[in-house]
């Protein structure tokens, strides 16, 4: 028996495989078009006063610009469902961080013990 | 047991058929990895954890940059208002278009063009400089006027804010004194964030050095493309970064007072 | 606390004469102990469990006895009864540790204060009626005693392990503790959380006593001043006065009533007045505005001492009429009031 | 014996010891000279590297616990002034967590054997396996010159505004030291969950890895994911104290305690770092010696999974009283009791992998019995902790430093142990005087029973840790414990010279001594440096002894 072929890429039926998928410059193009604006309606957005809701269009931009760039100037969306789950992991565990210590801040003003 | 040997062996058949017709033996290839895929995909795997840990080692500022925010809001409006907004904005394009050169170099590399890959590599270079240009006369002018947080922060104009020439109102609110103190946070954790990512640009722009010298030689247009990839993913990361310092930095509270 | 008091006197008692076991001198730690007593008994039948399993087997399938191994996969029922019962257990723990929490941390309606302020490397404790210890602190038995502490510095934790009450001391903000001591005595008082060169002399002594003998007490280490005395002297040389002066045009808030009433800030939020609030409104006033005024008052950071601050926090609770700020306004002119403050720490 | 019972009863004899021999090539003497060794990219030289240099350090660390104990013999501060003795126990702390617990059985054990027992050649990235060494050296050299320097006196928890305000001894340079050897652990992990990832040999599905790889793996995910915030808050230390602006300083307008957030949401995960591997250790070592595939296989290795995802949910609990509000202390103490099931799912799995197996009671054997008391006790002392009220108590005690040295020491160093016993044939070939080893394992458990059982007595009578003077009455407990470490430092320093002396005269161990069934005892003791002549192919489970004993049958018959 060869040993040559387990670590085969091309078997996309193992969730820790994907095939190589190379991603054209129009659609790098599309990508930076569409970062280019977000940038622009970000900057709008802060002018205008949409009171609580100004830090949160903000951050709905950035959010939305981090995955595009992560999906595809970073290949994600071709990835193997392992580095799917690894990105979603690193971001659960800074958001672990964020909420349960806030939580704490938060909830520290709601009784005097 | 006999069911799992027969599994493993239908397993192997599947996997076996057409591929050694496509396998090319690099010089990079290191001999402890069986095909030149399982590598890349090691060195790819790897760099992601890596950039696990970034998110982590960033996220521990962003949470305090967070807690202090909704602490002090006050004082972190009127810092951030400080700050110029067109330059970051401006920043801002010029990163996101080093990554666009970035993501082309990577595309350049996987099809084998030489010359592309290494002029891409070197607008990466030159747009991730006049990042750090521009970065540098925003530090340079908060230094003039004495917001660099330590011995000499001064919080005299946070108080008293300039008088407008022309619409003779004041340009932003004043702070009382203790509310005043706490921009000097703001700025320390603006220093820190945005003296953290520069870091990384710095060490970055270092690489790309090293792989443009690389890519002259020709060592990534022959299908060995990890390098540059994986160096694709940093530099994006670094970017993402960005993406989020900039509204959370910049655009606190911008909109005219009420 | 479910066996027989008899059983636990006795328990606790001759445990206690064995110098293993802590004094119970409080009235919470009979409940602490209770839940340690369950703690322990659960350990002690955990341990055992797993002594009985691993010694029992090891003798039982020991080589020369048992040479032939029989494989076994597993058992789903014993994986589900040892995952159920154990978090059936420390669920318990969970509960029971909890209710003991808030036993411990929720202060009786009708204790007394005691202000304790914490410092590398001593206690001070402060009493209503201006007396003064330094590593010391005398309390009467049968009769809840609050302590409001804070630290000048870094984290201290102030501990009395025969009562089973401890709490972080924390710089710049209030902590509060009580207990109930049951028995006239003298206890440890131990800095517990390392604070620096001298953590571990950072320890002083409780002195319980009856009612009669803590009056006496006090009677005899009284300075002459109280908190709230000392504080309105403050209140007169710092120039409080000049906003807070009870008139209708003053600039700053009437602050007669002021403690344990709700506040409407200028966002709309509503505030409970309590000593933390007190303390930040003087040193961080411009963070909650009261409704209806302007934020002129200045930050008193870094110019009163944490001991001048509880004496400032003392006044106002005091202050349930104008008619002690009209009388400071007299005083203030006065050259009575000396411009020190009292208890300031030298550098 | 019929077929049948052979498919379900498993015998194995040890093999005769006197006809093995040493094989003429392996990775030691491969290649000569110290350069071969510091640029190595072989993992089995670099965990020796690693070895070495976490045994210096636990005997740097082990010299300032004696000199812990030795002043708290007496009341009295006498033996030296109390920044001395606050430098000891910081020194203590930093190098015994940061430089020997945490790298022990990863870097040592599972940099060894991972690779072999996946089937793999190497770890994934050779380079970053000796660059972590390099930063793990770096990490130590700023820490001894922290202490050449004049040392640091924090505690190893760094609290502030303490250590960010009031101290003016070395803590950038221990903070260095910990932020280097940070990503030491970083670079170990990550090498780690690339290697298990890709790596794996044909057949060699997850549910076949030997479940030290599993723990290993669960470790891994904390060092990558946990390390990193401990490297920020320890970098904001540094900025604070270099200029001062208060993001943890209350009087500036910061929060002391967000500085404990970071900390402890890498410090308390971090535990887990420690105590992970070394169940991995357990479970190769119980299921060896009993002759019998471990008890709940997949049970086994979820709850490692389980403790690393529900280690990152309860950090809070080091921080109960210190001004936490009280509805988070409720969340994290629940938390706190659903983490510590995992681990009493594992402690019943060993214990039933016993039953109905052949139990032998080598070394290693003697020394995980060791654990599963101990550690039972660490454990179910740390339950304690979580309950709230009972911490109120408890916390900052002499309770916590007995609870830690129970799983640190009583947990860990013993499965640490254990696997050195287990592996050292497979790693140098060579065998270790038994008797002498099974001494100075009832040596260790003796001492150190005397020298921390009594810190729980003390604990609760209300002894704060990290005093440098106490109370008289005091006294009795802590000449004890004293007594105790004297006992235990026998009791370490032993294994180092029989194994040291072992190296050279040992007896040869031959390829498999314990007719172990893992993938690492099918090949040469010591192994060859590319560890498999060819690529193994996996077609059975972890732990089959019966394919074992079938072999082996095969092998007498061939020879017959
Ligand atoms: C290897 C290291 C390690 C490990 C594994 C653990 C494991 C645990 N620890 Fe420990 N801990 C430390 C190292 C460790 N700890 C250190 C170093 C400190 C102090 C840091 C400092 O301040 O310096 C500390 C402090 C500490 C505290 C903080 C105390 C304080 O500061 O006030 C708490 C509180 O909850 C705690 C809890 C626990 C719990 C619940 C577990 C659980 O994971 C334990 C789970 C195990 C079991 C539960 C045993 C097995 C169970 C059975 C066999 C079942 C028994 C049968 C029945 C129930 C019938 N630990
Ligand atoms: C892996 C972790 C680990 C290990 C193995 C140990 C091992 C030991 N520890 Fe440690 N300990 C900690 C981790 C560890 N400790 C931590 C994290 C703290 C908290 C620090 C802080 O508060 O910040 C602590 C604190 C701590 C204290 C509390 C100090 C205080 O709060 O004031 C004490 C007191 O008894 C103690 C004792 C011991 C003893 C007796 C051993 C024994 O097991 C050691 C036995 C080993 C030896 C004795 C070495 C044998 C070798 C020799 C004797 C040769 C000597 C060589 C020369 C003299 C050159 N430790
Ligand atoms: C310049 C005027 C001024 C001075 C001097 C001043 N205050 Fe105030 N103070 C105010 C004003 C105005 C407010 C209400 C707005 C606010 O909360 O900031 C206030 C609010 C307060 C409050 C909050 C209670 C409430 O009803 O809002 C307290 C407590 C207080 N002051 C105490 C003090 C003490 C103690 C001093 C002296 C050490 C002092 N103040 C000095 C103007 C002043
Ligand atoms: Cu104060 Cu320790
Ligand atoms: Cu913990």
């Amino acid at each position: 028996m060869s040993e040559h072929h387990y670590h085969d890429a091309s078997n996309v039926v193992n969730p820790e495989h994907a095939e190589h998928h190379i991603v054209t410059p129009l659609q790098y193009s599309y990508v930076y078009g569409g970062l280019i604006i977000g940038t622009i309606i970000t900057v709008l957005a802060a002018d205008i006063n949409l009171g609580v809701f100004n830090p949160i269009v903000a951050l709905a931009i950035a959010c939305t610009k981090a995955v595009i760039v992560i999906l595809f100037f970073m290949h994600v969306k071709y990835q193997s469902n392992l580095i799917k789950v690894t990105v979603g992991a690193g971001f659960f565990t800074f958001i672990v961080l964020v909420t349960m210590s806030l939580v704490d801040y938060m909830s520290r003003a709601w009784g005097l013990w | 047991m006999a069911n799992t040997i027969a599994a493993a062996h239908e397993h192997e058949a599947t996997a076996s058929h057409g591929h050694d017709d496509h396998h090319v033996s690099l010089p990079q290839h290191r001999h402890h990895f069986e095909t030149q895929e399982q590598q890349r995909e090691a060195g790819s795997f790897g760099m992601w954890l890596f950039l696990l840990t970034e998110i982590m080692f960033f996220g521990g500022m962003f949470f305090a940059y967070l807690l202090y925010r909704n602490w002090y809001y006050d004082a972190f409006v009127t810092s951030s208002n400080q700050l110029s907004v067109p330059l970051g904005a401006v920043n801002t394009v010029i990163l996101i278009s080093s990554g666009f050169f970035m993501a082309l170099a990577v595309w350049a590399a996987e099809v084998r063009k030489k010359k592309q890959l290494v002029r891409y590599l070197i607008l990466t270079t030159i747009f991730g400089l006049a990042f750090l240009g521009v970065k540098t006369v925003e530090y340079k002018e908060k230094w003039e006027k004495h917001h660099i947080p330590g011995a000499s922060f001064d919080v005299h104009e946070f108080i008293n804010p300039a008088i407008d020439a022309k619409t003779g109102k004041a340009e932003q609110r004043p702070l009382a004194p203790d509310m005043a103190q706490k921009t000097q946070v703001f700025f320390f954790l603006y220093f820190a964030m945005t003296g953290m990512h520069a870091l990384h640009m710095i060490i970055g722009l270092g690489l790309l050095g090293w792989l443009i010298y690389r890519a002259q030689r020709g060592d990534f247009t022959d299908g060995y493309v990890a390098p540059i990839e994986n160096f694709g993913l940093y530099w994006h990361f670094v970017d993402i970064v960005w993406l989020f310092l900039f509204p959370l930095l910049y655009l606190i509270n911008r909109h005219p007072l009420q | 606390m479910h066996i027989s008091p008899v059983m636990w006197q006795f328990l606790t008692k001759w445990l206690a004469n064995s110098a293993l076991f802590p004094r119970e001198a409080s009235t919470v730690a009979p409940w602490a102990d209770a839940l340690y007593f369950f703690l322990v008994g659960m350990t002690v039948v955990g341990l055992v469990l797993v002594g009985i399993l691993v010694i029992g087997f090891s003798i039982r399938y020991r080589k020369s006895v048992h040479p032939v191994a029989t494989q076994i996969e597993g058992s789903t029922l014993l994986e589900a009864t040892w995952t159920i019962i154990p978090l059936a257990i420390f669920l318990v723990t969970f509960v029971w540790g909890a209710l003991l929490y808030f036993r411990i941390y929720n202060p009786p309606a009708n204790s007394m204060n005691i202000y304790v302020v914490g410092k590398q490397w001593m206690w001070k404790a402060e009493h209503p009626g201006g007396q003064h210890e330094i590593n010391a602190l005398h309390v009467p038995i049968g009769r809840p005693v609050q302590l409001t502490m804070i630290s000048q510095d870094v984290f201290h934790s102030f501990s009395i392990p025969d009562f089973r009450v401890k709490r972080e001391v924390i710089p710049g903000r209030y902590s509060t503790v009580w207990f109930e001591a049951t028995d006239a005595g003298t206890y440890h008082i131990f800095c517990t959380q390392y604070c620096g060169t001298k953590h571990s002399g950072m320890i002083g002594e409780v002195t319980a006593m009856t009612q009669e003998d803590y009056d006496k007490w006090t009677q005899e280490s009284t300075s002459g001043m109280s908190l709230a005395q000392n504080g309105e002297r403050l209140f007169a040389s710092m120039e409080c006065t000049a906003c807070h002066n009870g008139t209708a045009t003053a600039r700053g808030p009437n602050l007669a009533g002021v403690y344990g009433s709700k506040l409407t800030l200028t966002n709309g939020q509503q505030v409970l007045v309590t000593d933390g609030y007190l303390r930040d409104a003087i040193l961080n006033p411009s963070q909650h505005v009261t409704a209806g005024f302007a934020p002129i008052m200045p930050t008193y950071q870094g110019q009163i001492s944490e001991d001048g601050l509880i004496d400032l926090v003392e006044y106002i609770k005091s202050l349930n009429s104008n008619y002690r700020v009209q009388q400071t306004l007299g005083t203030s002119q006065s050259d009575l009031a000396a411009p020190t403050t009292p208890g300031m720490v030298k550098p | 014996m019929s077929a049948a019972t052979i498919s379900s009863n498993t015998i194995l004899s040890l093999p005769d010891q006197r006809t093995a021999s040493m094989p003429k090539r392996h990775y030691i003497n491969n290649e000569d000279g110290m350069l071969s060794w510091l640029l190595t990219g072989d993992h089995k030289r670099i965990a020796m590297l690693y070895l070495f240099s976490i045994t210096f350090f636990f005997f740097i660390g082990g010299a300032f616990a004696g000199l812990i104990r030795l002043e708290l013999l007496t009341p009295q501060p006498d033996l030296v002034a109390s920044d001395t003795y606050n430098k000891f126990f910081t020194m203590h702390g930093i190098i015994m967590i940061f430089l020997f617990l945490v790298p022990s059985v990863p870097a040592t054990l599972g940099n060894f054997l991972i690779p072999i027992m996946i089937g793999a050649k190497d770890l994934a990235f050779p380079k970053i396996n000796l660059l972590s060494w390099y930063l793990y050296l770096i990490g130590g050299t700023f820490t001894l010159a922290a202490l050449v320097l004049g040392g640091v006196d924090t505690g190893w928890t760094f609290t502030t505004p303490l250590s960010t305000h009031y101290l003016n001894t070395h803590v950038i340079t221990a903070a260095t030291a910990i932020f280097v050897a940070g990503f030491a652990s970083i670079f170990t992990g990550l090498n780690f969950i690339v290697t298990i990832h890709r790596m794996r040999a044909p057949g060699m599905t997850w549910f076949r890895l030997p479940l030290f790889v599993w723990s290993n793996y669960a470790a891994s995910i904390l060092m990558v994911l946990g390390t990193p915030v401990l490297a920020i808050a320890i970098v904001l230390v540094a900025l604070e104290r270099l200029i001062g602006i208060g993001v943890f300083d209350p009087t500036k307008g910061g929060d002391p305690l967000l500085f404990q957030h970071l900390f402890w949401f890498y410090s308390h995960p971090a535990v887990y770092i420690m105590i992970l591997p070394g169940m991995g250790v357990i479970s190769e070592v119980i299921s060896t010696f009993s002759r019998k595939r471990v008890f709940g296989y997949s049970a086994v290795a979820f709850s490692s999974v389980a403790i690393a995802v529900f280690g990152f949910f309860v950090w809070a609990h080091h921080m109960f009283i210190m001004g936490v509000s009280n509805y988070s202390a409720l969340v994290f103490s629940l938390l706190t009791m659903l983490v510590a099931v995992p681990s009493a799912i594992k402690i019943f799995n060993w214990a039933f992998t016993l039953q109905k197996g052949s139990i032998t009671f080598e070394t290693p054997m003697i020394y995980a019995f060791g654990f599963m008391g101990l550690f039972t006790i660490g454990g179910l002392t740390g339950v304690f902790l979580g309950a709230l009220g009972m911490d109120i108590h408890l916390t900052e005690t002499y309770f916590i430093v007995a609870h830690f040295h129970y799983v640190m020491v009583g947990g860990m160093l013993m499965a640490f142990l254990a696997g050195i016993h287990f592996w050292w044939p497979k790693m140098t070939g060579r065998m270790y005087s038994e008797p002498l080893s099974k001494l100075s394992a009832v040596i260790s458990f003796i001492g150190f029973n005397l020298t921390f059982m009594p810190q729980f007595i003390l604990g609760y009578l209300g002894m704060p840790r990290r005093y440098h003077a106490y109370p008289a009455e005091f006294q009795v407990l802590n000449v004890l414990s004293t007594a105790g470490a004297t006992v235990l430092g026998v009791g370490f320093t032993l294994p180092l010279l029989y194994l040291a002396w072992s190296l050279k005269y040992g007896e040869i161990a031959g390829n498999n001594p314990w007719q172990a069934t893992g993938l690492e005892w099918q090949i040469q003791s010591p192994p060859l440096t590319e560890n498999f002549t060819e690529v193994p192919v996996i077609d059975y489970e972890a732990y089959d002894y019966e394919r074992l004993e079938r072999k082996h049958a095969n092998e007498v018959t061939t020879v017959g």
